[in-house]
């Protein structure tokens, strides 16, 4: 495999997982020496540093994350703040949909259904007090379970989540199918 | 001859007519009526055999073959202008869209491939320092999950057919003693005959269905005489 | 504002939005032309094809948005999670060809093409997103009318519906397989 091989797939990882990411995991994905790896990923973040490209690399210890380039801030950061002062994206329902039906639900549950990573979905309907945390599962790892709050029956207008013949109905046509 | 493929792959009687004639590399507007009706209606038995649900679609065809190949034992109709009729040509003509459409079909399933593979990622977090009320379309919430499900693989099309459990108003075995008492009562009787009065969709598959199972048992038989449209049923000799 | 900083904010913002965004968006934020804006976009989304690298760009219709590059899937597949995305079954395909080519649609035009019911199939594309509804026909009992979606361009990774090959092509292509 080529270098520039090497480093579209790096890439990709990085976009894809959001993230922190270790050289090892990458390593492994790659079936590389980790020592190589890092190299790489040095060289691809040492590139998009001085070219000052939109998409940088952070490293923090021995782990790698895509970010934006701070220098943008201005220009994203108004854009970002006006789509997420509106409606709920689609990714943030899809993430309070499951989160509705499925709860209590981990991060990882949410994850595998989705197939997308979530962290920031979750995050924006903690802040919009749609869904919280409610626990921990007995797990290892213990992951955080969660659930959504008495704003979401307001928000959504729904006195209980049993009272919705379409949300029951949908329940017991799909229950069994997520299980 | 074999028949090594299973029912269930097709996708309705289109996909099995295009079967038949793909396999023996048969032109789509000039069918060799009698065989290709009798290979369709051997599969029909085969599903039947199988205890597998034969759907109204499948039967439909099947009386439209049956349809064409006494119109072709008729002598040749012409149009207004003079031209001649081939009582294939309908059939043949949505045969024909159907493999167009299945062609694009394989060239969607193509780009299936990249699609799948190809991975998307959330917008990033951003902090909202003020207090937003969030409202909440249960038909968007719904539509989102069942996306999620879907996408999932979890949902199958399958899962989601709304099963009409229907009383069942005839049974094949009701029928097939009913065609024997009209066969005892008259030597033969005409084809459409026998569908005549069937009230609903449901009789006049059950109906084709006894018709087909005192074929197969050898108890009756049809036949065409050249210059009759009609199909004539009686009871086999002997 | 020369044309690399304008690339370096437009890769910020594809890559923090996650989600499809208008070259109009875009221009907004910018504080430029939207013509000028579109064809920047259509430069790095044909740059990062050409170099193959890890993020590419889609278009779709006036929109864009950022996604890893299929080569790599492989690659990314294991990090992520063990979830396959369902394929579509041979009834949904020959459902979406059809809708695809003959938008917008009725289910009872789709039926008497393909020859069977396709009520669940419709269901799946619409559930999947990959098809709509259309409104109604101006007819006897006022028939939904169907057509594809903005995801639907993504899935025949297409720019624009004028991208899909010509109807006429499959007829050519049966001709000369008849022949």
């Amino acid at each position: 495999m080529d270098k520039n091989k090497q480093k579209s797939i790096i890439e990709s990882i990085l976009f894809a997982m959001g993230e922190p990411v270790s050289a090892n995991e990458i390593a492994q994905s790659l079936n590389l020496e980790p020592g190589k790896i890092k190299n790489v990923l040095d060289e691809i973040a040492e590139e998009s540093e001085k070219e000052n490209r939109g998409i940088l690399i952070k490293r923090m210890n021995s782990k790698y994350q895509m970010c934006t380039n701070p220098d943008n801030y201005e220009y994203i950061h108004g854009l970002l703040y006006e789509k997420n002062k509106g409606n709920l994206s689609q990714a943030a329902l899809e993430t309070l949909a499951i989160v509705a039906y499925k709860q209590p639900v981990t991060r990882v549950e949410i994850e595998s259904l989705r197939g997308v990573k979530s962290s920031s979905s979750i995050q924006t309907l903690i802040d919009r007090t749609l869904i919280r945390e409610a626990g921990k599962l007995d797990a290892p790892g213990k992951p955080i379970l969660y659930e959504t709050t008495l704003e979401f029956l307001k928000y959504a207008d729904i006195g209980s989540l049993k009272e919705l013949p379409a949300f029951e109905e949908f329940v017991e046509g799909i229950q069994e199918k997520i299980n | 001859m074999n028949y090594e493929v299973e029912l269930e792959e097709f996708q309705g009687p289109f996909d099995l007519l295009l079967h038949l004639v793909n396999k023996h590399e048969i032109d789509i507007f000039d069918i060799p009526i009698s065989s290709i009706t009798r290979q369709y209606l051997e599969y029909l038995d085969r599903i039947k055999q199988k205890d597998l649900e034969l759907t109204s679609e499948f039967i439909l065809v099947a009386s439209k073959l049956i349809e064409i190949k006494s119109k072709m034992l008729l002598p040749v109709e012409e149009d207004q202008n003079g031209d001649e009729i081939d009582p294939r040509e309908e059939l043949a003509q949505r045969l024909y869209e159907y493999k167009i459409f299945k062609e694009i079909s394989s060239f969607m399933k193509s780009k299936e491939e990249v699609y799948l593979r190809t991975c998307f990622k959330d917008p990033e977090y951003v902090e909202i320092k003020q207090e937003i009320e969030t409202e909440i379309d249960l038909d968007e919430l719904l539509k989102a999950l069942r996306n999620v499900l879907a996408t999932a693989d979890l949902l199958k099309e399958d899962d989601f057919k709304v099963h009409k459990i229907q009383k069942e108003t005839v049974r094949i075995e009701d029928k097939v003693i009913e065609i024997q008492r009209v066969l005892e009562m008259r030597n033969e009787v005409l084809f459409q005959e026998l569908f005549e009065g069937c009230k609903s969709a449901t009789i006049v598959i059950t109906t084709f269905l006894a018709l087909l199972q005192l074929i197969k048992n050898n108890i009756i038989s049809y036949k065409q005489h050249k210059n009759f449209e009609n199909i004539i049923i009686s009871r086999c000799e002997g």
